[in-house]
């Protein structure tokens, strides 16, 4: 039987002038347990703390109920008060006879008889609590950013001038991402060249960065603050430390052949390659694909001209093995493949082209040197068409059902600047909607339309016929004037829609970090959590999460490194005692509890159980990770034979409150 | 190999051709077709309407007849078998439908989409397959270009027909191929050729027939293919400013495996 | 319920169509072959339904100009498929006693010897009850 | 003359409110000294998922006459997704009360944000003025614990 004390507070006259507090302490101290009520002006205030200090003492308390404001605003005090006179602080409930009682009701008769039913429910709870400990984690101090494109440079810059150890893993050869494609950014037209790559020589040179380039994880265990991570790091048949990125064997290799994915297959690299000339890190790569010395033995020209001799054929894959206490998931975007939007023709003429490719065209560093010149035969275009939202709002199963939220800007972007350098060329837009909510946005849109005369027609485009002059017919709708339009294009550029990296979708299984229908991850909570997954220690940034522009994902980076760093500011993690627990002895194995665990907290192990015959079986239960549960409780419900329960919200105790309430 | 055969009705009048030299090349190929032994005219296009019965009973009874028989049913036109493939796809899907259509018929064992309609071009291309093809070609048809006619009902609504890509299809590209001649890509080759309405509006049907005709002649074509009667025909009488010869793609068939006979 | 809500009820009860779901982008008329003969355009179909002004859509002679080729199904990125719509609109006409599009007496003088029966059968089904 | 005392009908009324978002539009309504009928008596838990069916059905056979379950708005449940367990499963747990006769009227799930204040009180008088209106509810009684 716990020893309990009732401390009914009057908080001035808040309570004490609807409520009855002496007849509430006189009524709850002759309820079973009770051995100590009284009441006080401000149980919050010293004094008041002190009372319940003393009696703690005095009457060797096991547990007490509070009578006073919401628990969300002194639970935490009160706690620490029990805590202070030695009682355990999860004894402590409170009885919220303020906020639900004395200031919504006006008769003291109805609001005393609610206050002392909920003081008894408080009391009938509060005597099946079992103390509490919360869980203390150690938090290892190095972060883990999957994806080395401007929101993962960004994370980790901002993590490592913290003074935290940051690990890039990124898939490809060098760090930069889709930004390192784009030739402009908007709405400022400042060079992303110009603005990426000193960021790229940071995170190079930064001593507590490291990059594992051409590299990706394999395999993630553990939980917040004590993840164990393996990562593959791909052979690439060139020493990393001792290549000097001088490029000669770029330029000798014999294998010409080889489509550059850099420039979206538009023109040809070698087998050993350094993707574009500001690369980090700048070190050649071996494509095993292409080259002619793993596949048949011969050439090996490379290694016989490489002055560093950082050329190594036999070079193989390597598991590298790491402990970090956060994880930041980075893993950008990819246009969609167009399969599926053939009446566009984009696989049938060279001349329709994505964003994207578009983006490498009008690139400096791109195929044609930046040149706008059409791939097919290399000439001026004269008229080019734009189609917005191409496989993008597409609920027909052929593309994606949400806006890609960068389109409507880059395509402004490109009819501007293509009006700008040429301007004798045609640029039509075609639109179904004109999405600008961005600072300096709708001015940029408006300024192509306006002064750089380009076409915008809402409409859309409903086919590209090639044809035999090398033209492209586009038969496109204008709703406004309400014709079908047909008009001779030169060149049709498609604004494709953007989908999250295949690569997401099996590092959210291996992270248990959830993801939407679309393989977007989702965030914590989308208004007030927006860079945290809801798997502890996972944190989000850029297009992983969703579609995003630069400026968009920079803000997100910098948002998800400050988690990071708060995290890992800590020296050990105290976590929510109040989490779910399973009886071993009454679970059954069925997999219920693990299903609905939106943490990924419940895994089951075979264990060895001593039979009443003496006999040992061995069953299949369930185990919380109580670093991982966040104390939600859909498993105590799902769970079929009543084993999983929650701390400090157990099934007795929530139907003791019943009872007390309905008595 | 036995199939089911559902002729329709221009088949066996207007487009002999077209059903002769697929009996031909099927003997040739080793497949038996099995003409129904009780067929009605499916309409000659799907009724769009939820609410109509009537005039979806025709193909169930088709499909329903080859289910019993055992087999995958086979058409040639391709407008029987744009509305054969819908029809059971609401026998499958439209529990409406399906029912209504049930009731009426009052069949033994009640139908829900349960036989696999086939196009001819299905047929040669996933129970023979077009490598196979190529090998019993004794006549390639050596340097002809050849344009493929898809028109519309042959693969739209894709999500019903799933036969091929709607918008760059290469089914019977991948025919010419295999009977050895050159195919010829152009961009209306799924566009209609005006279809019925050349009973409506024949100006509307020319300019239509003229747009596809005309395409497939700018990308060098020497003659077009089809597989439907209606789009022959348009092309043949509609195409006014053109005038590429227009062949069903069995008679090509029956010339490469050398039957063709008059 | 008053009688053109009635109508609007039924359009969508016989198409089957969810005219909601448009999003208005007139991909389907920039995909029409028969655009350029029709005096409403698909896209309009759709939204003259959505606000219920059916009675213009059942004296349009875009009813007949629709080849029923499925482009506009194809390719509507919502999957609305408006030529249902367009079925649907005619059907209200043709159904009533003595609105038949095509008449069988028609049918001699428009006849060659080329024709397909399919033509006919087609043109029937899509023009008469 | 003898007159029979008509005792007025007190329902007896268990709210579950999840701590992240009812609970604290409970704690909103006061603030703002929303009145609502003291029938209603709050029962915090971390989340609507938590809501066991037979919390419900114990409150019913001790002799509750409603029992209404507030969880977070879909899409904000601070657990990502236990406002949709709780909907699926109180779907299932209420027809199948309405087939023994505890009418749907007498269980309800709302969702009610921290910010909503003013609905919470709405929905507690409406639901109070409901129940009143059904009366006592006498299902469940036979199996009630006398004490």
């Amino acid at each position: 039987m716990q020893k309990i004390g009732v401390f009914v507070c009057w908080c001035g006259s808040n309570i004490a002038a609807t409520v009855d507090v002496s007849a509430v302490s006189e009524a709850l101290s002759h309820e079973p347990g009770v051995v100590y009520a009284t009441n006080y002006q401000y149980m919050c205030s010293e004094a008041g703390q002190n009372t319940i200090k003393d009696a703690i003492k005095k009457y060797g308390l096991t547990g007490i109920v509070i009578c006073s404001c919401s628990p969300r605003m002194h639970e935490a005090t009160f706690r620490k008060t029990a805590a202070a006179a030695g009682l355990n602080p999860y004894m402590v409930e409170i009885a919220n006879i303020r906020e639900q009682c004395s200031w919504i009701h006006k008769d003291m008769a109805t609001a005393t008889e609610k206050a002392i039913i909920l003081g008894k429910a408080a009391i009938a709870k509060v005597h099946l609590n079992a103390p509490l400990t919360a869980s203390q984690s150690p938090v290892v101090k190095r972060a883990l950013v999957i994806g080395g494109g401007i929101a993962g440079i960004q994370t980790a810059l901002d993590i490592a001038d913290a003074g935290f150890e940051v690990d890039i893993v990124e898939k490809s050869p060098t760090i930069g991402g889709k930004m390192s494609q784009l030739d402009k950014t908007f709405p400022t037209l400042d060079c992303a060249a110009c603005i990426l790559t000193p960021k790229m020589v940071d995170v190079a040179q930064h001593e507590k960065i490291k990059i594992y380039s051409y590299s990706e994880v394999e395999a993630v265990k553990g939980f917040v603050g004590n993840f164990e991570v393996t990562i593959r790091k791909k052979a690439r048949y060139v020493n990393e430390n001792v290549c000097t990125g001088c490029g000669l064997c770029t330029e000798k290799c014999p294998q010409k052949n080889v489509p550059n994915e850099f420039n979206l297959g538009m023109d040809k690299r070698r087998a050993i390659y350094i993707p574009f000339a500001q690369a980090v890190p700048k070190v050649a790569t071996i494509d095993a694909n292409y080259c002619m010395k793993l596949k048949t033995g011969k050439c090996g020209l490379c290694e016989k001209i490489c002055t560093a001799g950082a050329i190594d054929y036999s070079q193989k894959d390597q598991l590298i093995e790491q402990k970090y206490g956060a994880i930041v998931v980075a893993t950008g975007f990819n246009p969609i493949k167009l399969d599926n939007f053939e009446e566009y023709s984009y696989s049938q003429s060279p001349d329709v082209v994505t964003s994207l490719e578009f983006e490498r065209i009008t690139n400096a560093a791109g195929p044609t040197s930046g040149q706008l010149l059409r791939p097919s035969d290399g000439k001026h275009p004269h008229t080019i068409v734009f189609v917005q939202c191409v496989g993008s709002r597409d609920t027909s199963g052929c593309g994606k059902p949400y806006c890609s939220k960068i389109c409507c800007m880059y395509t402004a972007k490109h009819a501007m600047l293509t009006r700008e350098k040429y301007p004798d060329t045609d640029v039509y837009v075609f639109y179904i909607d004109v999405r600008t909510p961005g600072k300096n946005f709708d001015e940029f849109y408006r300024r192509a339309a306006e002064e750089y005369g380009v076409h915008y027609i809402k409409g859309m485009v409903g086919k590209v016929a090639p044809k035999a002059d090398g033209k492209l017919m586009v038969q496109a709708s204008d709703l406004i004037s309400n014709e079908q339009l047909h008009i001779d294009a030169d060149m049709v550029v498609l604004a494709t829609a953007i989908e999250p990296d295949k690569s997401a979708r099996p590092l959210a299984t291996m992270l248990t970090a959830s993801m939407d229908t679309n393989d977007f991850f989702t965030e914590a909570h989308p208004k007030l959590r927006p860079v945290e997954s809801p798997t502890a220690g996972i944190f989000l940034s850029g297009t992983c999460q969703g579609p995003k522009d630069i400026p968009e994902t920079v803000s997100q980076a910098g948002a998800a490194a400050a988690k990071v760093i708060g995290l890992l500011a800590k020296d050990t993690l105290t976590a929510n005692p109040c989490v779910a627990h399973s009886d071993e002895m009454m679970c059954n194995g069925c997999s219920s509890c693990e299903k609905v665990c939106p943490y990924g907290a419940i895994t089951y192990v075979d264990k060895e159980f001593r039979m009443p015959d003496r006999t040992v079986a061995i069953r299949r239960v369930a185990v919380v990770n109580e670093a991982v549960c966040q104390g939600c409780g859909a498993c105590t419900v799902a769970c079929p034979s009543g084993a999983m329960d929650l701390k400090g919200f157990s099934n007795s105790q929530i139907m003791a409150e019943v009872d007390a309430i309905c008595k | 190999m036995i199939f089911s055969y559902y002729p329709g009705c221009t088949l066996k009048t207007k487009a002999k051709e077209l059903n002769f030299y697929a009996y031909q090349s099927a003997k040739a190929l080793g497949i038996e077709l099995q003409e129904l032994p009780e067929w009605q005219c499916c309409g000659g296009t799907y009724p769009m309407a939820k609410d109509e019965t009537a005039t979806k009973l025709s193909s169930v009874r088709a499909l329903t007849l080859a289910r019993d028989l055992g087999n995958d049913l086979v058409t040639l036109c391709s407008a029987c078998h744009n509305v054969l493939k819908q029809v059971n796809n609401d026998m499958q899907n439209d529990e409406k439908i399906a029912s209504k259509a049930n009731i009426y018929l009052q069949l033994k064992t009640p139908y829900h989409g349960e036989t696999k309609v086939l196009h001819y071009l299905e047929v040669l291309r996933d129970c023979i397959g077009f490598e196979e093809i190529a090998k019993k070609v004794v006549n390639p048809l050596k340097g002809k270009k050849i344009a493929a006619y898809y028109g519309c009902l042959l693969l739209r609504p894709s999500k019903v027909m799933q036969m091929d890509n709607p918008e760059n299809p290469r089914i019977i590209e991948d025919f010419i191929k295999a009977i050895g001649a050159e195919p010829v890509i152009y961009p209306f080759r799924n566009e209609c050729c005006g279809g019925y309405l050349t009973m409506e509006d024949k100006a509307l049907t020319q300019k239509k027939s003229n747009t596809v005709m005309g395409s497939a002649q700018e990308f060098g074509a020497e003659m077009i293919t089809t597989a439907c009667p209606l789009c022959l025909y348009n092309l043949r009488k509609n195409a006014t400013e053109h005038d590429l010869p227009v062949i069903y793609f069995t008679e090509l068939l029956a010339e490469a495996l050398g039957v063709k006979e008059d | 319920m008053d009688n053109k809500e009635k109508q609007k009820e039924r359009i969508l009860r016989v198409s089957g169509v969810n005219v909601l779901k448009c999003m208005k982008c007139g991909k389907c008329s920039g995909t029409c072959p028969s655009y350029d003969e029709m005096d409403y355009h698909p896209h309009q179909f759709v939204y003259m339904v959505e606000k219920g002004e059916i009675e213009p859509l059942l004296k349009s002679k875009s009813i007949y100009k629709c080849l029923s080729c499925f482009a506009c199904v194809e390719r509507c990125p919502r999957g609305v498929e408006p030529a249902k719509i367009v079925e649907a609109i005619r059907l209200e006409v043709i159904r009533k006693q003595g609105e038949n599009h095509l008449k069988p007496n028609q049918i001699p003088q428009l006849l060659d010897e080329d024709l397909p029966q399919q033509a006919i059968v087609s043109a029937f089904r899509k023009y008469s009850k | 003359m003898q007159v029979n005392e008509i005792k007025e009908f007190r329902p007896k009324i268990v709210a579950f409110c999840c701590n992240w978002c009812s609970y604290a539009g409970a704690d909103l309504a006061g603030t703002n000294r929303l009145n609502y009928p003291s029938d209603v008596k709050i029962i915090r838990v971390p989340c609507s998922c938590r809501v066991n069916p037979m919390f419900i059905l114990r409150a019913f056979q001790r002799g509750a006459d409603g029992v209404i379950i507030c969880g977070c708005h879909p899409g904000d449940c601070h657990y990502t997704s236990g406002n949709y367990y709780a909907r699926r499963r109180m779907t299932l747990l209420f027809s199948m009360l309405d087939y023994l006769g505890i009418e749907k009227e007498r269980t309800r799930v709302e969702w009610v944000s921290a910010a909503e204040g003013a609905k919470f009180a709405a929905t507690m008088n409406d639901f109070v003025e409901t129940i009143t209106k059904l009366g006592e509810n006498k299902r469940l009684e036979d199996l009630r614990c006398k004490e």
